[in-house]
């Protein structure tokens, strides 16, 4: 019953946070190695890549994290990218004025989610299922949409307007700054949703959904609202995830999200969120989205393959997860 | 008898859906592809479908043994029992029917085993041991067999042809039901659905839950096995990346069958009509021709139906009670 | 010779140290008692013996072994009925019944045996027949304690430990478990109990150890076992000053804050009417199924009555119907639950943060920004009141002991400042100085204008408490007894559907005459 | 039997041919299908979504089908699409046998795993051919250009344009299918030659520009050395040279295989490269493909498994001849030889045991 003063080192061992320490720590000593292996790994502009590629994946991992955040998994994250993107395309080709159609995009993304949001509150336990069978549909009628009538078949190629590529491209500045927009948009984005999701009311909703769901609607905690704000968040990332990679690539693409889909969920893992429900946070994601990014630059810079760099990345899970996220003994448990 | 048939009635709620789903997929298909209803038709439905539904066989007990137990890996560890067989196995010079059963069945029990020493000794959930093992085997794959190719050994190739109905891979199929319906009924498998429902009353009755997982573990690594053969007696040859895509159609089918990833609802007879169903829905789309789209329409088909399917199980089944 | 020897154990989680060189001897025939306060470390020492937790230092001898694991300790005759009751709610009633009855790879009884055997234990511990192969999840928690203890005593365990295990039950229900008590203490087994009940503890048990602190402060004889000694031994302080502070008369003449009228907690169930006054703390008693529970949560708006509608009277002029919790909420009702762990706690969340969460709604600066500081100061102010017990307010809730869980969620429905506080069983499982604190909480909030509706399975809670208890037999309000008529005599007849010898009034005046 | 039949300049063709395509005589010399005319074929694709596919198919269901519909030789084209998972496209196959359909033709698949539903649809009479791409199953018939030696030739021939030196980084195709494996194949070969050129990265384009570009923007952020030249299967050279673009280096010669968006570049820039080739033109191999079911089907018996076209190369400034002025670098057309020079009816009539043209 006793408790003494803790000190910092076991104090950050055993708090929730502890994730967020091993993963910084975890991220210097990949980065130094980097340097230290691999010629030009520190310069600026692989850096800037880092963070560019960095910056695409954090975005489309924020939504995973909130439903992972509520026990779920948004398997339509790759799919409403891959929509947003050759749809958005698509609207460039017809003239409507270039906001709009970021507008349009962002809307239908945010609809995506919302829809999985009521389909899967009602087939909770299914969720993982449900979204893939929207992400299926809506990939399919994009690209049904975007075929007819016309010679594309799953991608579209038109004008993106330059102020909108920027945005999203490695020689992209920021008011002089040679840092792409879009990491300063996911930076400042980052920094809201951590506080958000720990200081305010909504986001506290979340974890609070996330631990216990009936104790939370005794509390008049909706869980279909936070489940709508958790899908909706997720919809509407991934469509600007979507997007944004139109600014990069130039030309819609149905499958540019295909890589997002394990690697999302990967990014949320090594950041130290519970699949579960109920703990972690964006903040940890951040880190594993950066971890993964920073290890996939060392690997390629070190000449491993796609094939090679994933057997790295699921042999970096395990230890990453076992050392803070271990469930705890069944006999602790009782 | 009510109460029996009531009884009944909760056991077998979670089927409804599937069989119904399969019901009706087999009458548009008595329409718009008869074929099937022919012996040669069954036959090849059979080869081609044979190892999808031993992969959603293989992550059911898993799902069942609790802990939000989804086996992403399933699809890459039958990929690597497959490029196994055409590269290491015959170059080995191991062929005979009965070294390609053992050596698929022994790999996909050691790699159950280390999934699920992970899970019980390192304490990992097992969703995400597995997305690590998924990732693990994807690659590795590809470092063993860089591209699709080799051989596999001609008896098993042979299988491919697919015209026989009473046909190896229905032979195999039979089996794997025969083995899974002994394994219903041992003690062994009550344990397994007791744990996946409360692992901690497992625990304090007095059970020993890291063998009643292993347990679990080791029936999904045997199936495991016999699907990998099954997909190379299909393709004919090794491919590194055609099992992962039989990952997330094995959990689509386990979903479909009614079985709940939250836990507590399902088995494998759901995931095998979960599997038929995803066969059949297939069929009933190539039967259309959308032309130029078609690729997009069935992508679009599939999803819709997934869905529709999963809002009916909500319907069939009892709606969850009011929380106390 | 002893069946169970603990000696000086110790056990730490993490930097508590729940068990401090504790000691424990029990033997064959006796019924023993494990007592002390929320956080002594009764369950643990349950935990050590039952092979569950293994202790850092000290000795255990149950039966001859020292047990490693459950399985240890229930090869050797071991059969523990743990605090939190543990079922497979997805699996049938005689499928947890018989959970571990099988070896690893055979069966030892048929399904037909199982289901035969369980109707029949079920039938005699219930006293009324229990559906062997409904779904455990849908039937009622007192049921699902019984499944747990059939499950226990089903193999005739040499040693049988139950933990809390009436917490759960009514009076009857509770005389029937002392009777299988006493029936395996007689058949030569060893009864090893823990309970806050102190009546409980008087009336059935042959000896008792008491801890505090996670230290053995003594072991009682069946002389020895007194209120007076345990209350004293338990806790340094004496607490127990039983508190005979006067009560605010109360004035009927006062609209009701709360009330309900035609009330029908079923569809087939007799209509009744209910009201309370501000200042009023009124007692809900009855038999498991009675329909006390389902008219608790009806009143909190947690779920809509079969009939009649939830009023309350704000500011003593106006009365407004309550359609939904939200309504009840904003009209200053607050429902504590008797179920902690379903619908109580956040497991995955700081004690500060379960305690806040039920105040984001108000103490929430207009940018939606979490005034944490504010919340921070409540909770000072309740922990004080309540004596919490914890670490950091940061700890999770989940590593608090059971009693000082469930305060906190007291704790977190005071610190809404609500008119009328709707209270579920909520000393279940807590020890008795805070109970009194608790009493002492709710006089002092009755009197400063507040409403108290209690739900209790213990009648004695009522004794110099309630101004008022009602009592539910068949799904109505069978009878109403006003303050001086509160004794166990009068309440438990009206329980059983008698009217014994007091005269009442059923449900013409069910308010306090 | 088979190769030596063929004329001595078609024959020149299957040099260093990828050693896995089956070169023999064909089982279709003397074969007629089960009914027809018209037929019905099937068009078993594994994969959609890049423009290549789409002109492809833009050619068969607008260009050949109205064509030969009219001609009363074929009564419906029906598509499937197995989304590169094997056991769908066996499937499909098997369910066009079943359907009843007299032709099959499969586009750039796992060489291999179709084998056991070829040799089905063989012994139901229906002939399957497999255009760019081959399939190993001596029952299947394949009609393309020599990839291994188009691999060879365009890699060859970029070394040499960057002085016979230097880092290069290899852009392949699916890996996996055939053409992609092929193509590489015969690049490499062509980088053993020149002991100074060396290849210092390979990355999967999935012949598709968004993708190609991304990969290679990938590659390029990552590896700080130079990049002297950029060895490219075609029909994502335009995504490439995107990547080059936004990297901020200079661009370096990049092999150019029929995208008008690249062209376009060389068009604007002249003398950043000196040729261009062509291997695959999209609607071109189609048509190829197709032409080739209707003579099988027409008894006019193919001699060898495999009907390989040469590679074509082409000079700057005729490649670009065709493009306009105001071009632009997003354009996802492209640039084809046409039929008359790639599959005319005086070079098929080399391939062919009893030929005439399909059409008449
Ligand atoms: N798994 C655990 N992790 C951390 N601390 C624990 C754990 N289990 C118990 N404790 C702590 O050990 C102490 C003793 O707990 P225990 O459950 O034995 O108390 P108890 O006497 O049973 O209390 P109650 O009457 O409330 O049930 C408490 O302070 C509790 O917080
Ligand atoms: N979670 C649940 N799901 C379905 N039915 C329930 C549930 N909880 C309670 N019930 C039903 O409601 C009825 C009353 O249950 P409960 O035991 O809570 O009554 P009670 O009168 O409050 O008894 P107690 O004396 O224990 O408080 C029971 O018949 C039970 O079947
Ligand atoms: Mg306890
Ligand atoms: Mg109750």
């Amino acid at each position: 019953m006793d408790m003494q003063r803790q000190n910092p080192l076991t104090a950050i061992m055993s708090s929730d946070h502890k994730g967020i320490f091993l993963g910084g720590a975890l991220l210097v000593i990949l980065f130094s190695a980097g340097a230290f292996l691999v010629e030009g790994f520190a310069s600026s502009n692989n850096i800037r890549s880092i963070l560019l590629l960095a910056a695409f994946l954090g975005l489309a991992a924020l939504g995973q994290t909130m439903v992972a955040l509520v026990g779920g998994l948004d398997l339509s994250i790759p799919f409403v990218i891959g929509a947003s993107n050759i749809l958005l395309a698509y609207l460039f080709g017809t003239g409507i004025p270039a906001v709009f159609c970021i507008l349009i995009i962002a809307v239908m993304g945010l609809g995506i989610g919302l829809l999985n949001a009521v389909l899967s509150y009602r087939l909770q336990g299914q969720a993982l299922i449900v979204t893939l069978g929207v992400g299926f549909a809506v990939v399919g009628a994009a690209q049904i949409f975007t075929t007819l009538g016309s010679q594309y078949s799953g991608t579209v190629f038109s004008e993106v307007p330059k102020w909108f590529a920027t945005i999203a491209s490695i020689n992209g500045k920021t008011l002089g700054l040679p840092i792409p927009p879009v990491v300063i948009i996911w930076a400042l984005i980052s920094g809201l949703v951590v506080f958000a999701t720990n200081r305010m009311r909504r986001g506290r909703e979340i974890y609070a959904i996330g631990g216990n769901r009936t104790a939370a609607a005794r509390l008049r905690i909706s869980e279909f609202r936070v489940w709508l704000l958790t899908y909706g968040v997720s919809g509407l990332m991934a469509s600007i995830t979507g997007m944004l990679l139109l600014g990069f690539s130039g030309g819609g693409f149905a499958g540019v999200g295909d890589p997002y889909l394990f690697t999302t969920v990967a990014a949320v893992v090594v950041g130290g969120t519970s699949l579960l429900g109920g703990s972690g946070g964006y903040g940890a994601t951040v880190i594993g989205v950066l971890v993964l990014q920073v290890l996939t630059s060392l690997l390629v810079g070190l000449g491993l393959n796609y094939a090679a760099q994933q057997t790295v990345f699921g042999l970096l899970i395990l230890p990453m997860v076992a050392i803070y996220a271990r469930t705890p003994h069944i006999r602790m448990q009782i | 008898m009510t109460q029996i048939l009531h009884h009944l009635r909760g056991q077998f709620s979670h089927l409804i859906v599937p069989a119904g789903l399969v019901a009706v997929l087999l009458l548009i298909c008595a329409f718009r592809s008869p074929q099937l209803f022919s012996a040669v038709g069954a036959a090849g439905a059979i080869l081609v479908s044979a190892p999808l539904i031993l992969a959603a066989m293989a992550i059911t007990p898993i799902a069942m043994a609790g802990r939000g137990g989804v086996d992403l890996s399933i699809g890459p560890a039958i990929g690597f029992i497959n490029v196994t067989i055409v590269t290491w196995l015959t170059s080995w010079g191991f062929e005979s029917p009965v070294a390609v059963f053992v050596f698929a069945i022994v790999v996909g029990c050691i790699w159950q085993i280390l999934l699920a020493s992970m899970i019980v000794f390192v304490r990992v959930s097992p969703i995400i041991v597995s997305l690590a093992g998924f990732m693990i085997l994807s690659g590795v794959n590809l470092v063993i067999l860089p591209r699709p190719g080799g051989l596999a050994p001609d008896w098993l190739s042979d299988w491919g042809y697919g015209t026989e109905l009473f046909s190896p891979v229905l032979f195999v199929l039979i089996a794997a039901f025969v083995l899974w319906f002994l394994f219903q009924r041992t003690a062994m498998f009550q344990h397994i659905r007791l744990m996946g429902a409360d692992e901690k009353t497992a625990y304090t009755v007095g059970i020993n839950i890291n063998v009643v997982r292993f347990a679990a573990h080791l029936s999904a690594g045997v199936l495991t096995g016999l699907a990998a053969v099954c997909l190379t007696g299909l393709i004919g040859s090794g491919d590194p990346s055609q099992g992962n895509t039989l990952t997330l159609q094995a959990i689509t089918a386990l979903v479909l069958g009614g079985t709940s990833l939250a836990g507590g609802r399902g088995g494998v007879v759901g995931s095998i009509l979960g599997a038929i169903a995803m066969y059949l829905i297939f069929v009933v789309l190539s039967s259309f021709d959308f032309g130029a789209i078609s690729g997009f329409m069935t992508q679009m088909s599939y999803g819709l139906i997934l869905v529709l399917s999963l809002l009916l199980t909500l319907v069939a089944t009892r709606p969850k009670p009011a929380a106390v | 010779m002893p069946l169970v020897t603990l000696k000086n154990i110790s056990k730490n989680f993490g930097e508590t140290h729940a068990l401090r060189g504790a000691n424990l001897e029990t033997r064959l025939g006796e019924i023993h008692a494990i007592v002390g306060e929320n956080g002594s470390g009764k369950s643990t020492m349950a935990k050590i013996i039952s092979g569950v937790i293994v202790p850092d230092a000290g000795s255990v001898e149950v039966l001859g072994v020292h047990p490693k694991n459950p399985n240890d300790a229930i090869a050797a005759g071991v059969s523990t009925i743990f605090q939190e009751i543990m079922l497979a709610e997805d699996l049938t009633v005689y499928e947890n019944t018989f959970a571990g009855s099988d070896s690893l790879w055979t069966k030892k009884y048929s399904v037909a045996e199982k289901r035969k055997i369980t109707g029949e234990i079920l039938g005699r511990l219930v006293g009324e027949p229990v559906n062997p192969d409904a779904i455990v999840r849908t039937l009622p928690l007192n049921i699902k304690q019984w499944i747990v203890i059939a499950r226990a005593i089903l193999n005739r365990p040499k040693v049988l430990i139950f933990d809390e295990s009436s917490a759960a039950l009514d009076l009857e229900a509770t005389n029937r478990l002392h009777d299988e008590m006493r029936k395996l203490r007689d058949d030569g087994s060893c009864v090893i109990l823990v309970t806050h009940r102190i009546a409980e503890l008087v009336k059935i048990t042959d000896s008792a150890t008491v801890l505090r602190d996670g230290e053995t402060v003594g072991r009682l004889s069946k002389e020895e076992i007194t209120e007076e000694n345990i209350l004293k031994m338990m806790s340094a302080s004496s607490s127990a000053e039983a508190s005979t502070q006067a009560r605010k008369v109360i004035s009927t003449e006062q609209k009701p804050v709360l009330f309900v009228e035609g009330c029908k907690v079923t569809p087939d169930a007799k209509p009744f009417d209910f009201k309370v006054h501000a200042g009023e703390i009124v007692g809900i008693a009855g038999l498991d199924g009675a329909g006390q529970t389902e008219f608790l949560r009806q009143l909190s708006c947690i779920e809509a009555p079969a009939a009649g509608q939830v009023m309350v009277c704000d500011s003593s002029v106006e009365t407004h119907e309550l359609a939904s919790l939200a309504e009840a909420e904003d009209a200053g009702i607050t429902y504590v639950s008797g179920d902690r762990k379903l619908e109580g706690i956040f497991p995955n969340l700081s004690v500060f943060e379960n305690f806040g969460v039920a105040l984001m709604d108000r103490l929430t600066r207009r940018s939606g920004v979490i005034a944490r500081d504010l919340i921070g100061a409540k909770l000072d102010v309740e922990m004080e009141r309540l004596a919490i017990k914890l670490g950091h307010k940061s700890d999770k809730i989940s590593t608090l002991s059971g009693g000082n869980q469930q305060k906190v969620l007291i704790a977190r429905a005071f610190a809404r400042s609500p008119r009328v506080i709707v209270l579920n069983d909520p000393a279940r499982g807590v020890d008795v100085g805070t109970k009194q604190d608790l009493y002492k909480h709710l006089r002092e909030f009755a009197s400063n204008g507040g409403a108290v509706v209690y739900l209790s399975s213990e009648i004695e809670e009522f004794y110099n408490f309630a101004h008022r208890a009602d009592v539910f037999v068949n799904k109505t309000i069978f009878a109403s007894f006003k303050e001086q008529d509160i004794n166990e005599d009068h309440v438990l007849s009206a329980m059983f559907g008698r009217t014994g010898h007091i005269e009442f009034d059923a449900q013409v005046e069910a308010t306090v005459r | 039997e088979g190769l030596d039949e063929l004329p001595p300049e078609l024959a020149a063709a299957y040099e260093g041919v990828d050693e896995g395509q089956p070169v023999g005589p064909s089982k279709y010399r003397d074969w007629t299908p089960r009914s027809g005319p018209p037929w019905k074929i099937g068009y078993a694709s594994s994969y959609a979504g890049n423009t290549w596919r789409a002109e492809g198919m833009t050619r068969l269901m607008d260009v050949m089908l109205p064509q030969y519909k009219e001609a009363g030789l074929v009564s419906e084209v029906k598509v499937t699409q197995s989304d590169l998972n094997d056991a769908r496209q066996i499937q499909q196959i098997r369910q066009l046998v079943d359907e009843g359909v007299d032709a099959i033709i499969i586009c750039c698949s796992n060489p291999v795993a179709l084998n056991k539903a070829v040799k089905y649809a063989y012994d139901k009479g229906v002939v399957v051919f497999s255009y760019s791409g081959y399939l190993t199953s001596d029952f299947a018939l394949n009609a393309s250009s020599n990839y291994t030696d188009g691999g060879y030739q365009i890699a060859k021939a970029l070394i040499e344009e960057v002085g016979g030196k230097g880092n290069f980084l290899l852009v392949s195709g699916i890996p996996g299918a055939a053409s992609s494996e092929s193509f590489d194949t015969g690049a490499r070969r062509a980088l053993e030659e020149f002991p100074d050129a060396k290849l210092v990265g390979q990355v999967a384009g999935n012949w598709t520009d968004q993708v190609a570009q991304t990969e290679v923007q990938k590659f390029l952020a990552t590896n700080p050395a130079k990049i002297d030249g950029i060895i490219a299967q075609g029909s994502q050279e335009t995504g490439i040279l995107k990547a080059v673009l936004q990297s901020g280096r200079d661009v370096m010669p990049i092999s150019l295989a029929g995208s008008a968006g690249a062209a376009c570049y060389l068009k604007k820039n002249p003398g950043w490269i000196s040729h261009a080739f062509q291997i695959w033109p999209p609607g071109d191999e189609m048509e190829l493909g197709f032409n080739s079911v209707i003579r099988t089907l027409q008894n006019q018996g193919p001699k060898v498994q495999s009907i390989l076209r040469p590679v074509y190369r082409v000079e700057a400034a005729d490649y670009v001849a065709s493009l306009p002025e105001d071009c632009s670098i997003d354009s996802t057309a492209y640039i084809q030889p046409g039929i008359d020079i790639w599959f005319d009816n005086e070079r098929a009539a080399g391939y062919f045991l009893r030929p005439k043209d399909p059409l008449e």
